[in-house]
This record gives structure tokens, C-alpha cells and sequence, in this order.
């Protein structure tokens, strides 16, 4: 392996990717135990992406997120307790219950929300990228969009807007080939959705999203040219969806083995950790292991304990 | 006669009436199954007839409309209504108003079949009553059957007719049994109320998942003397006043329940129509149910706070009738 | 009192409100000089801070919104209110609820200021008055002012709080003058009407350039020997249902006028809460005037039907008060 | 000159634009009678787009319009009398007087509407397409829009929509460089319309679109193609617009010598009527000239003596 990053980013990488997984599974888990109330889409499989590009962030950059947000929430900084206690629907989750799954949001680490409605986020990230800009005030904002989200006119409309204004906002696509059950070759004509970055006078640069070094250094790229007031970029993140779209879907469209191929694959879990190993640079593996599991395990308890909020709540919230 | 769900009775008007016209098509996002698998089984049935859609929904609607406007029956899916807000221009700016500003040139046999109202935990964005938006519109019609029955016989009228139609179907609703006549005949005229349960003492208007919560309450007010009559206007743009007026004739009292938040609903349109209409009528003030003015909140247990419940019915219906008539 | 016109008043509180608010930013297409010449001579005062955009409405309030949470204040000039429609989600599903959805995180200093309803032969897509969509939404704040005082008072209100507004603009009142008080200090409260003319007999509450109407058929009625009382809400979310119950309290009638379609509009809301909170204090039906339910024609004959108008106001009044008042 | 074309087409190229620039000017100068209600939206500049178009085109064949859109219905096939009846809102006017300039339709002769909405006539277009194809009715259907439309988002919904069912469409984008009172190279980061084709898999083709010759070509081009079932063409046409944006626009944002020297040297009648006269073929010339004064003046008196709708007429076409 090349020795392109100190060793302590990329064992934080590792551990960070862990984190997320770990923390999907734990949630998939008390679904089925009842104790978790919506669906979840779980960002199995494409850990590399929100690690990689948040790595890259500063702590006052923006995230705007998607209906599959949780990776980028705890990529982001956001706590996997109050995460795992905004699923669980009680008071002290991140939004009191009332987001659940499809709407955390911790805007103290500049996490904007995840977002129930396909191809919103763009037009948010951009804001607060518009913010930044106008107030000088160096930051950079993100978003992260599905491949389905490209069929949003949404999309266009915000390219075009970004570069026009040379927002510092980096537009980052996990393309995991599906939305919901349909493959998106079926529903998008085009093959690459880094070129649309052209029509745009914006850098469109294609990724393997299960590399985590690639995506971590194509993000820091981006992010310098948006600091330094050059605009936006496009990045293309090719991954890959472990699980079937939300927690309910039996996955009819795909079989058993491909899942199974792409597991093994395609893990960019595994891939690092494959890496590191070999380097000798992961002594601490199982200290990590026990260090994230013992934090799931905190999230649950801190989640369990925590309180439904009051009924008095259902009316708070809805106006300054 | 036999019983089927919801859903079924969906399925069969689609393919009924996907027999009777061979220029029908369907379009949307995932369509085989379709949202809620409405759709099961009917792609083999009909090749090429089910347009599988990129996730635009304002290029499916206006697609759909301008199918519409040189063929059709066209029926475009939106898998949760609360996503019309990215298409509302097509359907307000557009197909609502063709006819009208063409002068009368244009038809629009185009029927949006969407889910609607509560579901399980997935909060503000996917929970959404919004048909009020739509009853304000000339040029549109609005339905929202609570019955297998109505749910197929208004889904084919709505096919066979030339105006556009926000058709929209209960989530909670779609698993739920009743009984459907046989045969391709079965049709339910937009704009003709159903009364879904007869009364002397209040009239109870409601639609979609209410009424099963105003017939519950019935059952239960039954128990303490109380006969409630269970309006359900069925299509909510057009209204059918006659049969609420006549209700409100017989019983006095009116109490109308939405799942939509009050302000400028159907509920205070229906209100406010008896108020104006049959003020003379009244024995008391008009009563309205709805839920409270908040987005709807994923924990269940503020969810279960933001809708309105059999048990508020059953508050208000008590409030309404004076204890000697009881 | 110096007089000035509403587009003026509006000027004035959009420069006054940017010096207060280095922060403050305002988008939209044609931005210099804005929509019906508001913003005309603020270019130049206010360098970067007026950003031009491409038409892209979704993207305009979008943005808006993401800047609005991330700083702000903002304005998001809307052209035309009928193009609210291409951005309902921005609006509805996004701005309106963020705050709750993530547990009072979000403030949301978002204006989105856009001309409503009546021009000259502009037609359907043109012409509407859709504040009911909004009022109908929790989380959303919803400005109609009818005179420059009004117009300003509530637009620095409503920049210096954290919902997001609707801010409508009657095209025809742009250029009407009005007297407005002095200095940066003048504001208005959302929710509080204003009872623009005293009276005994009937509460008229109208909105928008209604209330103009309303004041015109007042003095005509006078002449008559009915006194009628108008009330203006100035904002149709929140409502200010005190002044309205009050006002009905006294004359005991209440005319709601809304340029508005009536099915599920603002005046059917005021209708239905004056007949479910004040039944007692009717002596007779709530009555209800609006535009009839069709899109809006170009050609003028038509046109003037397609609204209410003052003749209407005064042969509804006249139907409600009976003789012996008079 | 080329002797590409028969002296029948080229003349009559040259009589149908000179008959939507009578119209537009005669319309014009009614509405200083104020004998025209609504605002206007001058075609002036414009003529060889849609007269090139549509010269392509059979009568079977659908139109969706802008809100600039007397052009496309003349050349469509709508008759001139019906059409100013119209704008004067008149009961025998396409609409019955409902419409206006804004949404003359007419039906008959596949022209689906003007529209004002920027953006909305793609899907509609689209439809009609889709219509045509699943009945194997061999029509095809051409949206005509602005440069300033491009940015709504509908535009890419519609294009990969099109091109992913191959629907027999016409994107024909009329370049006049102007969005109301704006340069769109203020608003469009993109130099290109015909480039954005390119990622939808479809043919992008640049025309001058004040050479008429140029624009049927490409539009014979592209409805074969249609045809075929091939799928979409986008034709960008670059033209001017010699007038305000409306009726009421005093283009302050450019200067008059700006003006004067695009009807100068951009008009493109006067530039295929100069072609025509080199050739001697306008031996027809002043007849022609004088039929289509006759054309208009007609309809200015069936206008005039045309009826308002009567008032039940408000309350009818609400529904069916
Ligand atoms: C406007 C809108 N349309 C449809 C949906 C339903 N929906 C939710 S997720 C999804 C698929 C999204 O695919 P993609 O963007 O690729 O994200 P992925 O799920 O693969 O992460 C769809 C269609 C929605 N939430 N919003
Ligand atoms: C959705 C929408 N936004 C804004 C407008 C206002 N508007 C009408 S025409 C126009 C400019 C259109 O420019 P372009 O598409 O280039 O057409 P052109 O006028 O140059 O023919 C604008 C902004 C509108 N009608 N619809
Ligand atoms: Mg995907
Ligand atoms: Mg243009």
C-alpha cells in the first residue's frame, strides 16, 4: 500500500467506518425489536463516502443530507447516542423524537438534516453555502445526493446557480446504482453523472466510493478550490447499497448471490482494513473493535433510558 | 357479495379500465409493484402500458398531461402525496386550467393516484392531508374514498371521465376489507355523498380514514343514547351539499372531521357552508375536527397527539348534545 | 403624516431593514429593479447584497431557505405568486417545517415576498390568490397587507423574526398612497388586525384589496343607513380571531370577502371559526363573497366577473341586515 | 444562393414570416387603441424559428408554445383572424377571449398552447410525444422555449425522460440571449444549449435561427429522426428579440443602437428576401406583400366586429 496518509488517519478512517456500520446494524437490530418506530435506510456499504469527504471537512462546514442520512450525521461529528435516541423517538435525540431517521439533523456540528424529499438538499447546501460566501466566513458546505436525485430538476437548477456564484459547495453523489428497486440504469439515460459537471464550467471528477484514501483526497481538492473561492465541484462516488433500499424491502429486483458478491467484494471496510494489515498499521484493531462496540452499546442504554418527550412537545417546536 | 381490500379494488379499476381503453397508460416511480402494490401482477398483463419513470415527479405530471391531452386515460402515480409540492405547477398552473384557457378546446382525462395521510413514525414529509390545496382549485376534482367499494367504483369514473383528478388513497386504508360488487359496471359518480351510517342527533361529516373513526365513535355513543350520522361526502372537490344540508335538516347539529390541520380545510369549508346555508337549521354552533397545527412528528407517542382521535369524537359529540335529548 | 405608495413603503422597509442587517440578503429574477419596480435606486446602496438569478424558482427558495438557516435574513422575490407553485416543496415540505423536524434546531428568517392576484387581462396563470395553501400549512407565517403602513410595518416584522413568511403583495395596491409614520421603528405584529372603519350593523372582514372595496361599498351603505364594521386582518396566518369575535360580538353579522376562490379558502376559515365560536352571538348566517370557481379569463368582460366587486358586497350586506335596522 | 430549396418553399418561407411580422405589428398598434387588454410578447425578430419549424412539420403534428408564442400558431397553422379576435378577447378568438396572448391554443391544428409559465411546455410537449408513440400515430411534437427557460429544472427532467423512451420530440430552444430585462449570459453559466444534448444521448445541433434555410434543414433532420424512432432532437436556434420583453418594456438595460443594428443586420426576412431578389425569384413580391395586408387587415375587422363572450360564458370549459 502506499503510505499516502499518516497512519493515525487512516486507522481513524477504519474506526470511523466501523462506527457507522456498527451503529446501522445495532439500529436495524432494535427495529426488530420494536423499539424503533420508522423505516431506516441504512448506509451499509458506502461508509467510505461519508468518512472520506467529512475527514476532509472542518467542524464549522456544512452537511446537507439525504432520506439515507446516518453516516453522514455521525461522519459529521454528530453523537451516536442522541443519534440512536433520535430513532428511538425520545427526548433526547437530536430533534426530540420529531425528526426520527429521516430528519436528523445536529446543527451544532453544521449537520443540516437529513431530508425525506429527494433532490431538496441541493438547494440547502447551497444556502449555506451562499451564507459563507457572503459572510466571508471560510466554510464549505456539502451535499450528498443519491444517483436518483440526479433526475431532479433540482439538480440543474442549483449547478447552475452554484457555479454562476462560485458558491463553495462541493456536490457529492453516492451512486449506488439503485433507487429504491429500480436500477438507475433503467432511469437515467446518462452513464456518468461527473460529466454533467462540464455544462457547469465545474470540475465533475469520478471516484471509487469504496476507496476511501480516493474519496478522502478528491474531497480535500474540492475543498481547497471552494476555500479559495473558486466554486464548486461535482464528485461522482461509485458504491454500492448493502441492504435493500429502507428496512422493509425483501429485494425481489436483485438476488441473493449478487448481494453476497458485492459484500465481498466491495467492502470498503474490508478493503482498508485488508490494507492496513498487511502494512502492520492496525496493532489496535481489537481495541477499536471494543472501544465502537462499547459505544453502540452506550447509544442503546443512553436511548432506552431516555425519556418520550412530553405531550406537551407535540406543540412546541412549529414557530420561533 | 364478496369482499376484497382497498388495494385490490384499486388494482381491479386499473385493469378494468385498462382493458376498456386501449390507449390507457400508467405512469410513476417503481410502478411494478407501485407505491403500496397496487400494481401487483398487472405489468405482464399489459406490456409497454406501465411507464416505469426517473424520479421527476413534475416531468411525470406534465408528461402524463400532455399524454392526456392527445389520448389517455393516463394515470400517473406519486408514491406519497406530500411530493405534489414539486409538481403543483402542473397540476394547478397546468392541467387544472387548460380547458378553461383554451376555451374549452382541451380534455384532460388524467387521473394523479396518490397515498395519503398517516402511516408509522415517518413524520412531517410523508404524513401530509393535503386535498384542501386541491378542492381550492377550479378545473379540478378531488376524491378520497374510505371504502373498496368507492375506492373502485370513483377510481373508474374518474378514468372515464375528461377532467383531471387528484385521487387520493388512504395508507392506513389500503389493507382493509369490504364488499365490492362484481363486474366491470361498478361506478361511483364524483360528487354524490355516501351515508355511512344513519342518525337523529348530530351529523358527523367525515372523509378518508375518518369516517372508520366516526363510525367507531357511533357504535360506542350508541351505548350512552346518542345517534350520530356518519356523512361521508366521498369526492371533497365537488362536496355534495345536498346530502349534507339534508343531514344537518334532520339532526341540527353538525360536526365535520378532517385528518388535514383545520385552517382552510374542507372541514371549515364544509363548516362554513352549513353555517352560511343552513344557519337556520342549527341548533347549535358548527363543531370541526381536525389535527392540531403542527408538521406531524415521528415518535409515536406525540404522533398519536397529532391526529385526531376517536376519542376527541366522542368528547365533542357529548359537548353537542344537551343531556335531556340524551 | 407623510403619504406614500405601498411600493414605496415596501422600498423603504426592505433598505431600512438591509442597513439594520448586515447579513441581509435579497434574491429573485430581474432583481434590479425587482418585481413592479420595488427594489428600484437599492442596487447601488447595497453592493452584492441584491443577487440576481437565473429562473430557477426551486433553486431561488431553496437557496433562500439554506441561507436563511444558516444566516440571514433573506428575501426571496417570487415574480409572480402563481409561481409559487414550482417551489411548493421549498416552502412547504422544507421551510415550514424544519424547525420542527429537528426539534427547534432551525431559525428561519425567510421572507418570501410575491405579488398576488388581480391585473389587467393577464389571465389564469397570472391571477390567482392562493394564501389559502399557506395558512393551511403549520410552521409557515402569512402577510396581506392592504395599505403602505401595513405593507411596511408587517415586511420589517416579518425580516426580523425567525419563520419563515409569505409575504403577498396586491399588484393593484402598489401604487396606491397611504400615510406611513416616520423612522425604522415602525412595525406591525403578525396577527393583529387592524379595524380599518368602525360600525354597527355587519363585520366585514376582508382582505387584501378587498378591504379597499369593503371601505368603498361602506360609504355608499352609509348613505342607506347601514353602518358596517371592517376588520382587516393583515395577516391571514396567524388570524386574529380576538378583533374578528369582537367586532361579530357587537353587530352580531359577519360578511367574509376574499378575492380567493371560496372553497377551502381564508374567508371560509373565518366563516367556519366565527360559526363554531360565536354561533351565539349571530343573529343571522354567515355569508361569504369570493371569486367564483374558475380560473381567471384575459378578456375584460369576463374578467370583471371573475371577481368580487363592490355591487356584490352591497347586495349581500342588504340581504343581512334587516329592514327594521335600517 | 443556394438553389437548395424550390422557389415555391423559399417564397413562401419569406410570405409566412412577413405575416407573423404584420401581425405582430398590427397587434401591436391595437393595443395603443386599447382595443388589447393583456400584455403582449412581440414574435418580431424571431419569425424564421417558427416559420422554419413548423414549414417541417404535417398538420397532424403538436406545438407547445411559450409565452411568446403568436409565431409558432401562425406557422402552426392558426388561422390570423381567430387569433387577433383573441387578443381582443373576442367570443369567436381561439379561447373565446379566455386565454389572451398568454394561452392561444388551437387544438385543430396540434398548436397545445402558449404558455405562462416558463419551463412548463416540456412535459406537455413530451406527453404529446408519448402519445404519438404508443399509438403509432408516426406524429411528432416540438416544444418550442427561451434560453432563460433552460434553467428551469423541468428542461433535464423532460430531456432524459425523452430520451430514455426515445419519444418523437423536438427541443427547440429559440436563443435570443434575453430573459425579460436580463442577458442571460448573466444567469446561465453554460455558453451552449445544444451542448447540454450530448448528456442525454441526444443529438445537439447549433442553427442560426434567423437563416430560415438552416432551420428546416435541422428540423427535416430531426423529425426524420422522430420519425424513426430514434427519439429527441435539441436544436438551439439563435435569434434576437427586436423588441422589448413586453408590451410595456423600455429596455433600459440596452441601448437603442443595440437595436438598430440587430434589425439591421439580424433580420431574417430582410435577409432572405435580400437572397430571394439576388435570385430573381420575387417577381411576386408586392402581390404577396399586399395578400398579407389584406390577411391582417381582415382580421383587425373580424376582430372588430366579433362579439364578447357573453356572461353565462364565464362559469363554462370549467369542467366537462
Ligand atoms: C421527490 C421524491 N420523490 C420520490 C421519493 C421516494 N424515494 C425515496 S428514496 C428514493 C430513491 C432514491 O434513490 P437515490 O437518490 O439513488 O438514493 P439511495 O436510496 O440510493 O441512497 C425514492 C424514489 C422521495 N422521497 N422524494
Ligand atoms: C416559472 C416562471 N418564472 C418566471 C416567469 C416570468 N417570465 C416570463 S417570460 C420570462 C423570461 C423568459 O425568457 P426566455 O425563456 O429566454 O424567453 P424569451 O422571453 O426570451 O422569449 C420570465 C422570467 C414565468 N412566466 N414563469
Ligand atoms: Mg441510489
Ligand atoms: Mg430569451
Amino acid at each position: 500500500m502506499s503510505n499516502d496518509l499518516p497512519k493515525e488517519t487512516l486507522v481513524g478512517f477504519w474506526r470511523d467506518m466501523h462506527r457507522i456500520r456498527a451503529f446501522e446494524r445495532s439500529a436495524a437490530y432494535q427495529s426488530t425489536l420494536g423499539k424503533i418506530y420508522g423505516a431506516l435506510h441504512s448506509y451499509e456499504g458506502q461508509e467510505a463516502c461519508a468518512v472520506g469527504v467529512c475527514a476532509a471537512l472542518q467542524a464549522g462546514d456544512y452537511v446537507a443530507s439525504t432520506h439515507r442520512g446516518h453516516g453522514h450525521s455521525l461522519a459529521k461529528g454528530a453523537r451516536m447516542d442522541r443519534m440512536m435516541a433520535e430513532l428511538f423517538g425520545r427526548e433526547d435525540g437530536y430533534c426530540r423524537g420529531k425528526g426520527g431517521s429521516l430528519h436528523i439533523a445536529d446543527f451544532g456540528c453544521g449537520m443540516l438534516g437529513a431530508n425525506g424529499i429527494v433532490g431538496a438538499g441541493y438547494a440547502i447546501a447551497a444556502g449555506a453555502a451562499l451564507t459563507a460566501k457572503q459572510s466571508g466566513s471560510g466554510r464549505v458546505a456539502v451535499c450528498f445526493f443519491g444517483d436518483g436525485a440526479v433526475t431532479r430538476g433540482t439538480f440543474h437548477e442549483v449547478m447552475n446557480m452554484a457555479s454562476l456564484w462560485k458558491l463553495p459547495l462541493l456536490m457529492v453523489c453516492e451512486n449506488n446504482g439503485y433507487a429504491q428497486y429500480v436500477s438507475t440504469t433503467e432511469t437515467m439515460v446518462f452513464r456518468s453523472v461527473a460529466d454533467l459537471a462540464a455544462n457547469y464550467a465545474v470540475p465533475g471528477v469520478h471516484v471509487d466510493g469504496n476507496d476511501i484514501r480516493g474519496v478522502f483526497q478528491a474531497t480535500v481538492a474540492a475543498v481547497a478550490r471552494a476555500r479559495a473561492g473558486e466554486g464548486p465541484t461535482l464528485l461522482e462516488l461509485r458504491t454500492e447499497r448493502f441492504n435493500g433500499h429502507s428496512s422493509g424491502d425483501p429485494q425481489f429486483y436483485r438476488s441473493k448471490a449478487e448481494v453476497q458478491e458485492l459484500r465481498r467484494s466491495r467492502d470498503p471496510i474490508l478493503r482498508l482494513e485488508g490494507e492496513l494489515a498487511g502494512a502492520g498499521l492496525l496493532d489496535d484493531r481489537d481495541a477499536i473493535l471494543a472501544a465502537v462496540e462499547a459505544e453502540v452499546t452506550a447509544a442503546v442504554a443512553f436511548a432506552d433510558a431516555a425519556p418520550y418527550p412530553a405531550a406537551e412537545a407535540v406543540t412546541q417546536d412549529v414557530y420561533a | 357479495m364478496r369482499e376484497i381490500t382497498v388495494r385490490d379494488a384499486i388494482r381491479e379499476a386499473v385493469m378494468e379500465e385498462m382493458q376498456r381503453s386501449p390507449g390507457m397508460i400508467v405512469m410513476g416511480e417503481d410502478i411494478m409493484p407501485g407505491a403500496f402494490g397496487v400494481h401487483a401482477g398487472l405489468g405482464e398483463m399489459f406490456p409497454g402500458r406501465f411507464l416505469e419513470t426517473p424520479i421527476s415527479e413534475a416531468a411525470i405530471v406534465g408528461t402524463a398531461l400532455g399524454a392526456a391531452m392527445t389520448g389517455g386515460p393516463v394515470i400517473a402515480e406519486i408514491m406519497y402525496s406530500d411530493f405534489l409540492a414539486v409538481c403543483m405547477d402542473e397540476i394547478v398552473n397546468q392541467a387544472a386550467k387548460i380547458r378553461y384557457m383554451t376555451g374549452g378546446q382541451a380534455r384532460v382525462p388524467l387521473v394523479i393516484r396518490s397515498p395519503i395521510g398517516m402511516t408509522r413514525g415517518v413524520a412531517a414529509q410523508h404524513s401530509q392531508s393535503l386535498e384542501a390545496w386541491f378542492a381550492h382549485i377550479p378545473g379540478l376534482r378531488v376524491a378520497m374514498p374510505s371504502t373498496p367499494a368507492d375506492a373502485k367504483g370513483l377510481l373508474k369514473t374518474a378514468l372515464r371521465g375528461e377532467d383531471p383528478v387528484l385521487f387520493f388513497e388512504q395508507k392506513l386504508l389500503y389493507g382493509e376489507k369490504g364488499p365490492v360488487p362484481d363486474g366491470a359496471d361498478h361506478l361511483v359518480q364524483l360528487g354524490t355523498a355516501h351515508v355511512a351510517r344513519e342518525g337523529e342527533d348530530v351529523t358527523v361529516v367525515a372523509t378518508g380514514l375518518m369516517v372508520s373513526k366516526a363510525l367507531e365513535a357511533a357504535v360506542e355513543l350508541q351505548r350512552s343514547g346518542i345517534s350520530i350520522e356518519v356523512v361521508d361526502p366521498r369526492t371533497v372537490s365537488p362536496i355534495d351539499f345536498d346530502t349534507i344540508y339534508g343531514s344537518v335538516d334532520k339532526t341540527a347539529r353538525l360536526l365535520v372531521i378532517t385528518e388535514a390541520t383545520l385552517a382552510c380545510s374542507v372541514a371549515s369549508e364544509i363548516a362554513a357552508s352549513v353555517a352560511e346555508h343552513r344557519f337556520n337549521s342549527l341548533d347549535g354552533p358548527v363543531r370541526r375536527l381536525g389535527s392540531p397545527f403542527v408538521p406531524k412528528p415521528s415518535t409515536p407517542t406525540l404522533e398519536k397527539l397529532a391526529y385526531p382521535g376517536t376519542d376527541d369524537i366522542l368528547r365533542i359529540v357529548r359537548e353537542m348534545v344537551p343531556r335531556r335529548t340524551r
